[in-house]
């Protein structure tokens, strides 16, 4: 057992070390951040020296060989030192303190939505594969294809623009975007923040189930004709109770492996309804650093969503084993 | 007599297939009284599951259902899903025909008996149910039945599987059981403990039960009143005495008289029909001694073969907490030409010595010797020559069939691997499906279309399918009605004598045995306690077990039965432990 | 400063009541018109790096939006025009004393005081030219562009009063002057790193409320401590919102008062409101678009005749109309005809000439001069099609509605457009540095200030992407910068448009206009073109709901 | 295993099966006749029904199915005629009335940018109709190659365990590696080449989830009997895969090809990003989807409906695909 962890770890070990070594070289070989800080367009031009000073702190220097900037950042990787950010607002703050200012925001916003999308999901899907052709199976699936043929920020702006008709026709609504208002204190700031978190929440939820509902149908489908159910209705177990305990425990196996890759994507937040939600996760940080050529940036967060990937594959292969005892 | 509990009238099932409409039952009427057991008797295909699903309203919904079923007076066609709900499980319950595909993979033994206590007693702790399902599986004859409710249904032999099912069948005392063929995969011993078991039920409760069998020992020893059913129709319905000695129809008289019997040396003194036609087969079978076993080659010699499986705890973090040992060294060979039969307690590893065989590999410990080659040291070319050459009917032909693969494909599946043309795997399919007595267009269907008999003729059928020389049959008739299990048995006899082909059979039909087998060697425990000759070995067995074993087989004579019945079947059968002098396990236990 | 073009700008079929050039459009009150108490909610679209507005990350417009007039005393403001002048809330004067060699006064209001207690006199210019000089080790200053040509600065006849005296010539000499109070600069750490996180001492109408670092807002609130005229609100929230379209939802929902509505997609969102307690104000900004074409050597447009062709095949109209056709541009709006002076400021002339008008048959003329020969449709030389192609960033909305516009226009005079589109950071270092491009698209801030946008005309200058010139350019761009006599530079800015047009590396497009809407009882806020907000008017009118509770 | 009386010398089954053929045996001969034969002729045509044949028939006569196929016809034949015949471009401006809601001369209208909606939606399909179909299945090809190949071997001792070991590893390595940051240094290349290669390199980044399903639907599958059952027969490891563990995970396949078809056609926008999307003067749906504008609901609801109709019909042709693959469909056990 011992040894079978330690094998593991190590391979995570050096895949994470190959993956993020490789966005560091790959980043900093590929991107400018000298560029995007000193845009050559910019009319003011600033004196060499201090640019040169400005990007050996950021240990961005592009004259600096690509190696020795490497061992620089491996060298603070060791030592717990993500480097700091860089940018066109030449903000120089730690990586580690930002990604850790982000998370906790990512995390409360896309947890409950994911939380509800896969319970929604897998209850639908399941519906929807016992009442087959029924007008619910028609119109959840209608619905769950129409979703997932919309890109993100219009399914979020649909939503956001429901919202604001009903508020403009009966004078209550949610807040469309924004988790905090700085106005607003004690209980009221509290309030507000929970009726922040319900449109995102719905949409996140809304995506999920969509997909999950379809995954969930199918693999219910499958299971449907099986003896065991037969057994389970033979036990005096009603339609709904013979598919909630049996039907929907053997149905649930193959989507373990979603699952647990959707609570690994949980920290990494959701980039659009950050976005158009305005919250200040770590999914919008992810394409700010790579579109504001942010080397160190980049490479912390290919560090941090692999070891949450391979986190979340230990998971699933622990949900699988947890779930199916045939292939402990 | 007391009212009816159960009532069926003009029912009729059918199904649509790819094949067109299949009718499975027709113009069915009978009833059951409280305290009465009824046997169902007949054709493999007939419709008798089919007509009990319908009892518990649990026909696959593509099935179109006609005429009445009334249960304690009420209608179950115009009953409610929650009404039925609340009698299934409780006043009636069922034990299916397949049990080994019928157990929910993920859930634990112990877990899905005590399910069925809670479902109607929800006032009954977890605590409690657990215990009570403890008890039920000892009650079934499941050693060690604390260490076991934790296992999971893959963990359990077939056996042991179809234990289970009835454990849950009996659990809340139902007033009506119906029992779709519930010993097939027990040995003798066990199926007598099972039997009793019914049989007390129904005595001490007034419970009615509904016997669905091919085995007409059973029957003989079971029954009050036979129902005989051919080609999906009642063919006749009378007391248990009256069917044996006195049939009135033709079919009744060629099933009876297509029952094996182990007392077939005696068979002038009986004057009950079973067993005349099945004596042709024993003579085919044994006839023809050509050349002495000495000098015939060795197709298979298996020695000193372990197979031990962890146990293990711990659902996360698996724990290795001792060992099963299913196979505990056993050796023993066949010859060309030769059938030797493998019987033995249910449990004690014969399925287990048959995979390892098939694997054809080295096993854990011992080992196996095809052609006097061991199987270990087989190139990959030699191994896939030996594949055509060895088959398998396995146990549970549900399982073993693709539920996807149309049967058609199933059967030239063997032969596409040899390479057979299309034109000749086309005839082979239709030879091979009338030979197990299937007709052709048989072939577009599914398994799950198929009744449990024609299943296990589909496997057997594909163990056929390329000319094989060494066939290892895992129970192949145990879901056969006699009169196509003498001709598969014919089949297999007329293979050996003419073309040397040999088996390895296992099964607990110890009258099948005694009709086909040259040798036979008895298992306990993951060990051969016993081998011989067939005729030493039935004549004069040494062991104890054996003995047990001989004196426990049903005879399909109801009076011979009743005054055996006595003797066999003894009330503290159905404290479980009769058998077992030590509470410990078929195979051994280590820690 | 380059914009690569994700905004769009101007033009449109709903705006038809015209806007004089230097019109301001910001609901001016007099403060006697205004209630007092209120919040102004607004947005920006990046928050800011460092509240040090001198240090190299504080140079950047978001952070002058809540810093410059708001926190800290802003000594110079822009009018209307872009004309500046000495901010007299806290300086009384600021003029040249001497042209040459040139010297130049700043005097200080009396009585003013930093939060921390410091006063604000002689010494926080000081501290401003020393620091900025560039000479001192260790600051890491936005820019020492001016400052290192002052030769000395010295204490006036109070000490209210700095006199700064030039080593040479400079233009933009108003724009230097700024106070700086001593802790900001008494180490590089405090100069560098003191203002991170927050706006340690202010001097303003407001003070910080609060900072959020994490969700990005900032509260600022009414400094009781200011000594000028009371300004009205209560508070003003500044919320981080990158996404334009999250910033119109929010508009719409009523999380802001007043928002810039720069693309088709979030005036639409928010246009519906206008008329609903919410208006439009509108004025002509500095920002302009164009098209470069690479001039370079071995490029298809080395030569003149070729790029004055491109010139005059392309409907600048047309082009308009395609990015800003839904935005209130007014009616008629003409296409850009300076490509250093924005319409609304003094001195402007139209000096396009016929290079600014679309000719398919004079542009096929050109071609014919430069060599081309048509065959067919083609116009072809030694065999082979004229061949242009056309670099865009990856998400630019102008340049998507452009492509199409620029390559049918091509088309129609024979030339063929290959169309690329790469990654916006890769635009400018890959590909227009590289001079790997025929024809590309961004905007340029016409700043108020001529200065430093030398760069991109010079013929060796960094920024000339275009990489055409000539002497005579160069020489009129260092006349310009030097002359200090208004109409005087006025003039050579002219001459050098001109000369600008002829050498055809630019095509100036439109000038953008700024657009807000905006609640309607705010006041003095909004559409201001040049003019630098007075946050001391900003306000909503008496008897507006806006100002209870 | 020789035997001298083996009468199979001509390696011909015939020979057997006349021999044992039960009406020639003798032992036989006194056993009751089996059920009724139906007619002959009757029985031969069924008996040569295969399995495909089987699928084909059972496929077309489920009414979705059938339904799925007219609508993707439509589909295709509307992306290539549509555009021929429709009497505006996919670029050409009518400024005047941009952003203007569905008329008689623009039919979905037209957006801020002057283009007409239903011109682009029409010419956008046709290459979303490849990139779609062409990267799902690729994607799933992918999937379906490592998922069952690990899944299988898994379960064949310490070697197998290896190479399952190696393959997940693949499979993770993938799921870390930052693909965008690897198409970046690609990019340059990847502009120069055709837009059919966004296919392939879609594919290549979006199959390692579904590969870790299939693995794990396969793991199960390779305990059943029936996998054991062919493996005792002889039968190869790919065709056991092809035939059995297949089409009983078929329903997973499925429905991820299914949703793939979307999520490639939106993904492709993606692709943009380094300079590799689908380019002027070329259209996709994703494309036109992107140019949204939420206030001018036409701008945005034609090309999803259209997507959305392309998913749907291939889902209702999927799911009778699945349906015709399950004997067990409609005959629900609950
Ligand atoms: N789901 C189904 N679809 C089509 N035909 C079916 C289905 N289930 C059963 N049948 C057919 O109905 C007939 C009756 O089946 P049933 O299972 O009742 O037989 P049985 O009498 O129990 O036989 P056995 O003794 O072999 O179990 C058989 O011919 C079988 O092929
Ligand atoms: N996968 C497994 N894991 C653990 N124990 C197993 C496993 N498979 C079988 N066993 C155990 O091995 C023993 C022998 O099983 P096997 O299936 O060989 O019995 P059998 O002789 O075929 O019985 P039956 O006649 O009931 O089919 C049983 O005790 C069973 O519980
Ligand atoms: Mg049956
Ligand atoms: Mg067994």
């Amino acid at each position: 057992m011992a040894r079978f962890i330690s094998i593991r770890v190590l391979t995570y070990v050096i895949l994470v070390f190959l993956a993020t070594s490789f966005a560091y070289l790959l980043a900093a070989s590929l991107m400018h951040p000298e560029d995007v800080l000193y845009p050559p367009a910019a009319p003011k031009p600033v004196p060499e020296a201090t640019a040169q000073a400005y990007m050996n702190a950021r240990n961005i220097n592009p004259d600096v060989p690509l190696f020795q900037r490497y061992a620089n950042w491996l060298g603070g990787l060791v030592r717990g030192d993500f480097g700091v950010t860089t940018g066109t607002n030449k903000e120089m703050r730690p990586v580690l303190t930002v990604l850790s200012e982000r998370i906790p925001i990512s995390l409360r916003l896309v947890v409950l939505g994911t939380v509800i999308g896969t319970v929604v999901g897998v209850v639908v899907g399941m519906v929807t594969a016992v009442r087959r052709r029924s007008i619910g199976d028609r119109s959840a699936t209608l619905l769950s294809f129409v979703l997932v043929s919309l890109p993100t920020p219009v399914v979020i702006l649909v939503v956001q623009q429901i919202n604001q008709a009903i508020q403009n026709r009966t004078g209550y609504g949610l807040p469309a975007i924004n988790p905090v208002n700085p106005l607003l204190h004690g209980w009221d700031a509290f309030v507000y923040e929970s009726k922040a978190l319900v449109m995102p929440t719905i949409v996140l939820a809304v995506l999920a189930a969509a997909s999950y509902s379809r995954y969930m149908k199918v693999t219910t489908l499958d299971v449907l004709g099986s003896d065991y159910l037969r057994t389970a209705r033979a036990k005096g177990l009603t339609r709904g109770k013979a598919m909630n305990r049996h039907g929907l425990r053997m149905a649930l196996i193959p989507m373990g492996q979603y699952f647990a890759f959707a609570i690994g994507a949980a920290f990494t937040g959701s980039l659009f309804v950050e976005l158009m939600f305005n919250w200040q996760g770590v999914g919008r940080y992810v394409i700010s650093a790579i579109s504001m050529a942010d080397i160190n940036g980049t490479a912390a967060v290919v560090l941090y969503t692999g070891v949450l990937t391979l986190l979340s594959a230990t998971l699933a292969d622990f949900l699988q084993g947890l779930l199916d005892p045939r292939i402990r | 007599m007391s009212e009816p509990i159960l009532s069926v009238k003009d029912l009729s099932v059918a199904f649509d297939t790819e094949a067109g409409r299949v009718q499975a039952v027709q113009d069915l009427s009978y009833q059951v009284r409280r305290g009465e057991a009824l046997a169902i008797v007949g054709e493999s295909g007939s419709g008798k599951s089919v007509s009990s699903l319908a009892v518990m309203g649990l026909l696959p919904k593509g099935a179109q259902i006609s005429g009445d079923i009334e249960l304690m007076g009420k209608k179950i066609f115009t009953m409610s899903d929650r009404q039925l709900s609340d009698l299934r499980g409780d006043t009636i319950s069922m034990v299916f025909q397949d049990p080994l595909s019928a157990l929910t993979p993920v859930y634990r033994i112990g877990d899905q008996i005590s399910e069925v206590v809670r479902i109607h007693h929800p006032e009954v702790s977890k605590q409690k149910a657990s215990e009570r399902a403890i008890e039920l599986l000892e009650a079934v004859g499941i050693p060690e039945p604390r260490r076991r409710a934790q296992q999971y249904p893959h963990e359990f032999s077939g056996g042991m599987r179809q234990r289970v099912m009835i454990a849950m069948a009996i659990a809340n005392e139902p007033e009506l059981i119906i029992a779709d063929e519930p010993t097939t995969a027990l040995d003798v011993t066990i199926q007598a403990q099972v039997m009793a078991l019914l049989k007390s039920a129904q005595e001490m409760l007034g419970a009615a039960t509904i016997l669905i069998t091919h085995d007409m020992g059973v029957v003989a020893g079971f029954a009050d009143r036979v129902l005989v059913m051919k080609d999906s129709r009642l063919v006749e319905t009378g007391d248990v005495e009256q069917i044996f000695y006195e049939p009135r129809e033709q079919y009744t008289r060629d099933l009876l008289s297509a029952v094996p019997r182990i007392d077939q040396g005696a068979d002038s003194e009986s004057r009950s029909v079973a067993g005349s036609a099945m004596r042709t087969v024993a003579e085919v079978a044994t006839s023809d001694d050509t050349t002495p076993r000495e000098q015939r080659p060795t197709v298979l010699e298996v020695e000193d073969l372990h197979r031990v499986y962890p146990i293990t705890k711990g659902a996360v973090v698996r724990r290795k907490v001792g060992e099963q040992r299913a196979v505990d060294g056993i050796s023993f060979d066949i010859r060309e030409g030769e059938c030797m039969a493998l019987v033995g307690e249910s449990g004690c590893g014969k399925t287990t010595t048959l995979m390892e065989i098939m694997q054809l590999r080295t096993p854990q410990q011992g080992e196996i010797r095809i052609d006097g080659r061991p199987t270990g040291g087989l190139s990959r070319a030699e191994r896939a020559k030996l594949r055509s050459e060895v088959t398998l009917v396995f146990q549970d032909p549900m399982a073993s069939l693709d539920p996807r693969m149309p049967i058609g494909d199933i059967l030239k599946e063997p032969m596409r691997v040899q390479g057979y043309s299309a034109q000749r795997m086309n005839e082979r399919v239709e030879w091979l499906l009338k030979t197990v007595e299937l007709r052709p267009e048989h072939a577009s269907r599914y398994p799950t279309e198929f009744s449990g008999g024609q299943r296990q003729r589909v496997g057997v059928a594909r163990a056929l399918a390329c000319d094989p020389k060494l066939i290892i049959l895992d129970e192949p008739t145990s879901a056969l009605d006699v009169t196509v299990q003498a001709g598969v048995l014919a089949l297999l006899a007329d293979l050996k004598t003419r073309l040397g082909v040999s088996y390895l059979f296992v099964s607990h039909d110890l009258s099948v045995v005694r009709h086909i087998s040259d040798r036979i060697s008895v298992m306990r425990k993951g060990r051969i306690v016993e081998s011989g000759p067939t005729h030493q070995v039935f004549e004069n067995p040494q062991h104890e077990y054996t003995k047990e074993l001989l004196d426990a087989v049903p005879i399909p004579d109801p009076k011979v039965a009743r005054t055996r019945g006595g003797t066999v079947i003894d009330a503290e059968a159905f404290q479980g432990n009769s058998h077992d002098e030590t509470p410990s396990e078929q195979g051994s236990v280590r820690a | 400063s380059k914009d690569t073009g994700q905004g769009g700008g101007s033009g449109g079929d709903s705006g038809n009541d015209s806007v004089a050039a230097d019109a301001l459009d910001i609901n001016a009150k007099d403060r006697g018109d205004l209630g007092e108490g209120g919040v102004l909610r607004l947005t920006n679209n990046a928050f800011p790096a460092n509240w040090n507005r001198y240090s190299l990350d504080g140079n950047e417009t978001n952070t002058a939006q809540m810093c410059d007039g708001v926190l800290y005393p802003l000594l110079v403001v822009s009018n209307e025009k872009g004309e500046i002048s000495a901010n007299e809330a806290w300086a009384k004067r600021i003029e040249l004393t001497s042209e040459d060699p040139q010297v130049m006064e700043v005097e200080l209001q009396p009585d003013m005081k930093w939060s921390d207690g410091t006063p604000i006199d002689y010494k926080s210019i000081e501290n401003v030219f020393t620091v900025m000089s560039g000479k001192k080790k260790g600051y890491n200053i936005s820019s020492s562009e001016g400052y290192n040509l002052v030769e000395k600065v010295e204490q006036g006849s109070s000490d209210l009063i700095a006199k700064i005296s030039f080593k040479s010539t400079y233009a933009d000499w108003m724009g230097l002057a700024g106070v700086l109070p001593d802790s900001a600069v008494e180490s590089p750490q405090a100069f560098n790193e003191g203002y991170v996180s927050e706006p340690k001492v202010t001097a303003g109408p407001f003070k910080v409320g609060k900072i959020d670092t994490a969700n990005k807002t900032v509260l600022l609130e009414r400094d009781d401590n200011w000594w000028g005229e009371k300004p009205p609100l209560d508070q003003v929230l500044f919320t981080t919102i990158e996404d334009p379209s999250a910033a119109a939802t929010s508009f719409q929902n009523g999380q802001l008062d007043a928002i810039e509505p720069s693309v088709p997609a979030v005036y639409s969102v928010v246009k519906p409101l206008v008329g609903k307690g919410n208006s439009l104000r509108k004025s002509a900004g500095p920002e302009w678009s164009h098209i470069t074409l690479n001039g370079s050597k071995g490029r298809p447009l080395e030569d003149v005749k070729v790029r004055q062709a491109v010139f005059r095949a392309i409907d600048r109209q047309e082009v308009f109309l395609s990015v800003n056709s839904t935005m209130p541009y007014p009616k008629d709006f003409p296409p850009l005809g300076n490509h250093i002076l924005m319409p609304n400021q003094d001195g402007y002339k139209d000096n396009s000439g016929d290079l600014g008008k679309h000719d398919v048959d004079a542009a096929k003329k050109l071609l014919e001069e430069a060599g081309y020969t048509f065959e067919g449709e083609e116009a072809t030389k030694d065999g082979k099609q004229l061949e242009l192609t056309y670099v865009y960033n990856d998400g630019s909305k102008t340049n998507e509605a452009v492509v199409p516009v620029v390559e049918e226009a091509l088309k129609a005079v024979g030339i063929k457009m290959k169309v690329q589109k790469v990654p916006p950071t890769d635009l400018f270092s890959k590909y227009i540095s590289q001079g790997d491009y025929d024809l590309t698209l961004f905007g340029y801030t016409g700043g108020v200030l001529l200065s430093g946008n030398d760069g991109v005309w010079k013929q060796k200058g960094e920024s000339n992407y275009a990489k055409v010139g000539s002497k005579e350019i160069d020489d009129l761009v260092g006349k310009a910068s030097a002359e200090i006599d208004e109409a005087k530079r006025l003039d050579l800015v002219n001459e050098l448009d001109a000369k600008l047009w002829e050498i055809a590396g630019l095509i100036p497009l439109w000038q953008s206009y700024s657009f807000w809407v905006q609640n309607d009882d705010l006041a003095n806020f909004g559409a201001r073109g040049f003019k630098d907000l007075d946050w001391t008017l900003v306000g909503y009118v008496k008897g507006s709901d806006k100002l209870k509770g | 295993m020789t035997n001298p009386s083996d009468l199979r010398g001509a390696d011909d089954a015939a020979t057997l099966q006349i021999e044992s053929d039960h009406r020639a045996n003798a032992v036989l001969e006194g056993l009751p006749p089996s059920e009724a034969e139906p007619p002959a002729g009757d029985a031969r045509s069924l008996e040569s029904i295969g399995r495909g044949e089987l699928l084909r028939r059972r496929f077309l006569r489920n009414p979705s199915a059938v339904t799925g196929m007219v609508i993707v016809l439509l589909l295709i034949l509307a992306a290539i005629f549509a555009p021929m015949l429709y009497q505006y471009g996919p670029f050409e401006r009518d400024l005047r009335n941009a952003l203007t809601g569905p008329t008689q001369f623009h039919w979905f209208g037209v957006d801020e940018n002057g283009y007409d909606v239903f011109a682009r939606t029409m010419v956008g399909l046709r290459i979303s109709l490849v990139i779609g179909a062409g990267t799902a299945l690729l994607t799933t090809l992918l999937a379906l190659l490592v998922g069952t190949i690990a899944g299988y071997v898994s379960y064949k001792g310490r070697w197998g365990a290896f190479v399952d070991g190696a393959l997940v590893n693949l499979i993770n390595l993938f799921l870390v590696i930052p693909g965008l940051l690897l198409l970046m240094l690609f990019s340059p290349v990847l502009q120069q080449a055709s837009w059919l290669w966004m296919i392939p390199l879609l594919a290549v980044f979006s199959w390692m989830l579904t590969a870790r399903v299939l693995r794990a639907m396969t793991q199960q599958l390779v305990r059943t009997e029936y996998v054991e059952a062919s493996r005792f027969m002889g039968v190869n490891p790919v065709v056991t895969i092809v035939r059995h563990i297949i089409p009983n995970i078929a329903s997973w396949i499925i429905i991820d090809t299914t949703l793939g078809v979307s999520a490639a056609i939106l993904g492709e926008t993606g692709l943009s990003f380094i300079g590799f999307g689908i380019q002027y003067p070329n259209v996709s749906l994703g494309t036109v989807l992107q140019g949204y504008n939420i206030s001018a609901p036409w701008t945005w609801i034609p090309p999803a409906a259209v997507l959305a109709a392309l998913v749907i019909s291939v889902n209702l042709m999927g799911e009778a695909l699945r349906d015709a693959l399950d004997p067990t469909s409609g005959s629900s056990r609950v």
